[in-house]
């Protein structure tokens, strides 16, 4: 992953330089801006793992990681996942011309909840059904369905497609329903493995940014504590904090090496693979995220439980990424599931 | 406690149940002004029909009843899904250290108005720089005739921008030892020279404000106690916060676990995920339940504060907390729609309240604070 | 409860005097002593709860509890549970004569492990079937057989009973494998709460045991962690060492507690109640023990991990009880299960 | 290790699996006596084969390769559930100091005979008093003449009862601060003088002794490095210990998870508690195996002891930690019942393999000193 480290890099730069003071503002506004989208595009972000031949820079999906990680790090709003992977992922899916970002409609973004997500039904090019949470439907220009083992583009302005906002409790992202009564699908692709791909790189790509908010937790943790005194010392120098500390930034590093290993092999991965890969990043970024989060909450105080504190960001875009694209425990059930279904390998 | 029969209870738990169903709780607005407007019109009705200051004398406009008709009418008021009133800050922390610790005359002009709303008060206890040391708190207050001259900032309290008056701890001796120093004013909220500011928390609530104090007269008739020993009734007035705190709080996530009960069962999920979710809750709630047996007992006897309030207030947190992640955890990808209704669950109520929870191991002393207690004066670790 | 500490209170006193200093010794030699057992019969802690009319002290099960605790508390061994609670609850089960006790034979020790554990069938009057681990079967003299709703008495010099003797991992527990082979019940009592009754108090005591393994653990890392040294002072000095310490007692002292309420609510409660109120502190009590237990040898050091410090003696016995009846996770699910196909009492 | 083409390893995995699988490992016996005899026989085959000192000079008896051929024998000893040799201390912990630190004399007498397992090392570091604070000890060595004179008390001595020498860490000058003062001596395990008790743990092993030193003469051409600069050493021991053991209890743990999975197959088990657990396992591995690649990359660059060796330590005691706790957890009430196959598991192998984890963040420096370790040499928190 060395070689990639400098996209992440300039981003992290860039961030640093003219986000940082904007953020809360930004965040308080909700997940959608065209203008910050526009910016984005414009620094040539969105193109990164664009296939040459389509006007991006061709590098390696892997090398969005650690873009991704400082994300979730400078707690960036918007479409970066649809933006980023989608035209990566989907051949014919031409990047964005402007600030709006294509969406994947998928109802598979869960299974305990499958019932309360809905389904999309596709008989030969025409698509019924309903999925009741979809990022950045409402803003999008295409939308990437996925039906089945079949991947389908549609344009938002095709006649039986209904989407409506909703109120959402990410601060990063706008949700909305999306119905389909009887659409006709622009494009239909037959590709199981696309779809493994799709699911597997939002997984891959979430844990990264999942792993970015746990990092800068652990920084605004650690300047905190080395700065806040109460009776009559910085709360750093008290051993239980320190050891808490200490654990959060062992967690939130294991969990850095697991994302950027996990992208490391992910690139040649096999689709079998590629879905244990994603599953376990993500599963593992959700929970790590989210106790380190609740670690940084506590040693802030009164203060990290306010939207004045950075923390308090971090914390509820934790909670809303934990279980997109899988919680947890369905993960950890569905690897534990693939595992035992396996042929032993090993001599 | 053990003095009052179990029939009269009974039968006062059975008045309250009566009386609550027919009144009708109210709906309570989102909206903050239209919130404490109908929380207030609630506590002036609760209190015309006799259900405030039941443990209080009849001269502070009470009913002069025990402390366990008061724990039954706030079980009876969690279990009816009706809202608290809104000045619980008078009814449940300051109210009691003023009956205590106040003259005549200051229980005769204060607490009847605290009772029925007339009067709502916040509580100006933590600083910026004080939070879990309470007692470095530095706002100052300075004898000149017959008023303190009060300057310094006040920060988590709770209503300040609503409030009539304000229960205010001030260093009145800079030059002895941080908690010898302490006096605690009774502060009129009009007076010149105050300014609040609501800060807003990340559950998207906005009660609690910062409070600027800049050379606030107060008449020195408003000191509580005596002067410089405000420390022991700060002591007091946390004691019954947290004890009865605790006793409404065990009710409110009863309350709650019901509540996601009875949600789950309308979504007729068939998963053990689900089942081991709830028998997790319900262990939780069975260990509140049985630690606050203990609670209500050493109220009863009117232990005072001790070092095992510490053990309460840690066994509440972790209760609290794991009932609430643990239904939060059943919103899974819908957590983020507050709209929803996975498995069943209402998703922005269960998201709300989880975020909630997570203040409960900071405000009224931090777990960490709780925890150097139990080990140094409950385990007799030696001070480190 | 206050009126039944005095049992708790004198089984304390004895065995802090006459158990302490022999506890390894004996530990070391396996669960069963003739001996201690008639020692403990002579001073009369069997016959607490039996019936009066049987010779008993006739004092209500829910006495036990505090007397468990001590159990617990001072790791003793043998066939407590069987000894004290059997003969109390099954009615005809006479109060051992002499040392040997009674065992219960009984297939639903678990859900999850229920192929691996056997099952017993009956047919009229006549027993099938296999338990593959069966506390003191091969020391009883009589054995308490649960079959499907109905609870028989056997002698175990019946023919066509088989019981071979087990290595066991418990230290203070023998276990065997009992085998019926067309075998005679004694007496058959058809009794479906019974069977609740015998499951809930099992669970009750074993949960009352459980806390007061707990409770020693606190007990003796408060102790070492005063006393042990190191950088020049008492390691109970550090913060860190404190705040677990602090954990611990909190979890113990909530343990006891909930122990207490439900042994206060049990000997009045229904049968599904008394299944509520037992499994949910069997849950928490195999939690709760085994986590103290852990950080207890966490402060201990590598002395704690040794044989020659009584919290390894605490932790074994704590992992050998957190799965006999029910381990937390399937108690869990069971608990979950109940209460969620119940109809809702609350208005 | 980059620097290692990828074919050469690859072959000589392909040789070392293919030897081990024809040479066939020895059955390891639960008696301690006959145990030690085994692995010393094994130790003897694999020194034949020249499998052991991959990375040590000619000099030492070693062959010239490099850690990685090292790391690569490791894994596929591992992978063949064959045994490690007996000699363990000396060939990854005592060895690669004294190639380092010795002298030529030291190097050439000591370190062939260490390998080839004719001469079995033990460590003398900790004390009844001196754990955590490794740096307190208190075993004095004085000078006379051309001889030490040992006297003092160690413990968690592995194998003492058996050992031939010992790497035993004294306190030569006991006027400085705590870590100047002491010296690293090569001690023969046959002087007059010296006793050893073994400890039995809970898991039953016995392989850890105290040892007592009573007036013991030791040559001062055994001492390793200069007198009263052996802390650096040590940590250079201490560092080597941890990395090659976090890399073999890597290896260790997959193939520990792999035998699980197989004969949680054949138990045939149908339920997702069991699958939870099996996806927890795999993910603690796979955070386990993603931190080991940055310790085998710090290993080849050779960049000494870091603190970020500390990060490594926890998150392989929660990979350990985790996983055993899991698989064991499957064992339900049959956990007391060592002869059972609950699941298809066995139930003596996972319960003494869980309690063994136990231990995991205790030895080799507890977890409390790696998190101070942690806070305050790796992210600058102040010293309390």
């Amino acid at each position: 992953m060395a070689d990639h480290d400098e996209y992440g890099a300039a981003v992290d730069d860039y961030l640093g330089r003219s986000y940082a003071e904007r953020r809360h503002e930004l965040l308080e506004r909700g997940g959608w801006d065209p203008a910050l989208a526009s910016e984005f595009a414009d620094l040539g972000w969105y193109s990164l793992a664009v296939p040459e031949e389509q006007g991006g820079l061709g590098v390696p999906l892997a090398a969005l990681g650690p873009v991704f990680l400082q994300y979730g790090r400078h707690l960036v709003r918007g479409p970066m996942l649809e933006h980023s992977a989608l035209p990566a992922l989907v051949p014919g899916l031409a990047p964005a011309t402007g600030a709006r970002p294509p969406a994947l409609v998928d109802p598979g973004v869960t299974d305990l909840w499958a019932d309360d997500l809905g389904t999309i039904t596709r008989r030969g090019p025409r698509l019924d059904g309903t999925v009741e949470a979809v990022r950045f439907a409402a803003q999008a220009d295409r939308l990437v369905v996925v039906a089945g083992a079949a991947v389908c583009l549609v344009d938002p302005a095709t006649r039986g497609v209904s989407i409506e906002p909703l109120a959402g409790a990410d601060p990063g992202v706008e949700f909305a329903r999306v119905e389909f009564d009887d659409v006709e699908a622009g494009t239909v692709l037959q590709d199981e493995d696309m779809v493994v791909r799709l699911r597997s790189w939002a997984r891959l790509l979430l844990a990264c940014e999942l792993s970015g908010l746990a990092r800068g937790s652990v920084e605004r943790t650690v300047e905190h504590v080395a700065r806040r005194e109460q009776f009559g010392r910085p709360i750093g120098s008290f051993q239980a904090v320190k050891h808490l500390v200490a654990d959060m930034h062992t967690r939130s590093t294991a969990l850095e090496n697991l994302c950027l290993a996990a992208l490391g092999d992910a690139d040649t991965a096999p689709p079998t693979e590629l879905d244990l890969l994603a599953c376990t990043a993500k599963a593992h970024a959700s929970d790590v995220a989210v106790r380190v989060c609740e670690d940084a909450i506590q040693l802030h105080g009164g203060m990290g439980f306010t939207t004045e504190s950075d923390v308090s960001w971090f914390y509820r875009r934790a909670l809303a990424l934990r279980g997109w694209y899988g919680d947890p425990t369905e993960l950890q059930v569905r690897l534990g599931a693939t595992l035992l279904d396996r042929i032993e390998e090993h001599a | 406690m053990s003095t009052v029969p179990t029939e009269e209870l009974d039968a006062f738990r059975a008045r309250a149940r009566e009386w609550l169903a027919a009144v009708g709780p109210p709906e309570v607005p989102l909206d903050l002004d239209a919130r404490f407007a109908v929380l207030r019109r609630w506590q002036r009705t609760l209190f015309d029909a006799g259900w405030l200051g039941l443990s209080w004398s009849k001269e502070a406009g009470g009913q002069a009843l025990t402390h366990a008709h008061q724990l039954v009418f706030v079980e009876e008021l969690v279990r009816a899904r009706a809202p608290q009133p809104i000045g619980l800050i008078g009814l449940e922390v300051v109210g009691p250290s003023i009956d205590r610790y106040g003259t005549d005359e200051q229980r005769r002009d204060l607490l009847p108005r605290m009772l029925s709303g007339a009067d709502i008060w916040c509580q100006g206890f933590s600083e910026p720089e004080a939070g879990s040391d309470l007692a470095s708190l530095r706002t100052r207050a300075v004898l000149h005739g017959d008023h303190y001259v009060v300057t310094g900032q006040k920060i988590w309290t709770s209503w300040a921008h609503e409030a009539q008056w304000c229960a205010l701890l001030v260093r009145t001796d800079p030059s002895v030892r941080k908690q010898a120093g302490i006096s605690y004013l009774l502060v009129d909220m009009s007076s010149p020279g105050i300014t609040t500011r609501p800060i807003r928390q990340m559950t998207g609530d906005r009660e609690f404000c910062e409070v600027f104090l800049d050379d606030v007269r107060v008449p020195r008739s408003n000191l509580l106690g005596r002067e410089n020993e405000g420390w022991a009734i700060t002591s007091h007035t946390l004691g019954s916060e947290r004890s009865g705190a605790t006793l409404r709080r065990r009710v409110e996530l009863e309350v709650a676990l019901e509540d996601a009960l009875g949600q789950l069962r309308s979504g007729g999920i068939d998963d053990d995920r689900v089942r081991a979710a709830v028998g997790r809750s319900h262990i939780a709630m069975r260990v509140l339940d049985a630690q606050t047996r203990r609670t209500t007992d050493r109220l009863a006897a009117d232990t005072g504060p001790t070092p095992v309030d510490s053990v309460d207030k840690l066994v509440l947190n972790e209760a609290e907390q794991t009932v609430l992640a643990e239904i939060a955890g059943l919103l899974g990808p819908l957590r983020a729609v507050p709209g929803a209704r996975p498995l069943g669950l209402r998703s922005d109520r269960w998201a709300h309240e989880h975020l909630y929870s997570r203040a409960a191991s900071i405000y009224g002393g931090s777990a960490q604070v709780q925890r150097t207690i139990v080990a140094e004066r409950l385990l007799g670790l030696p001070r480190g």
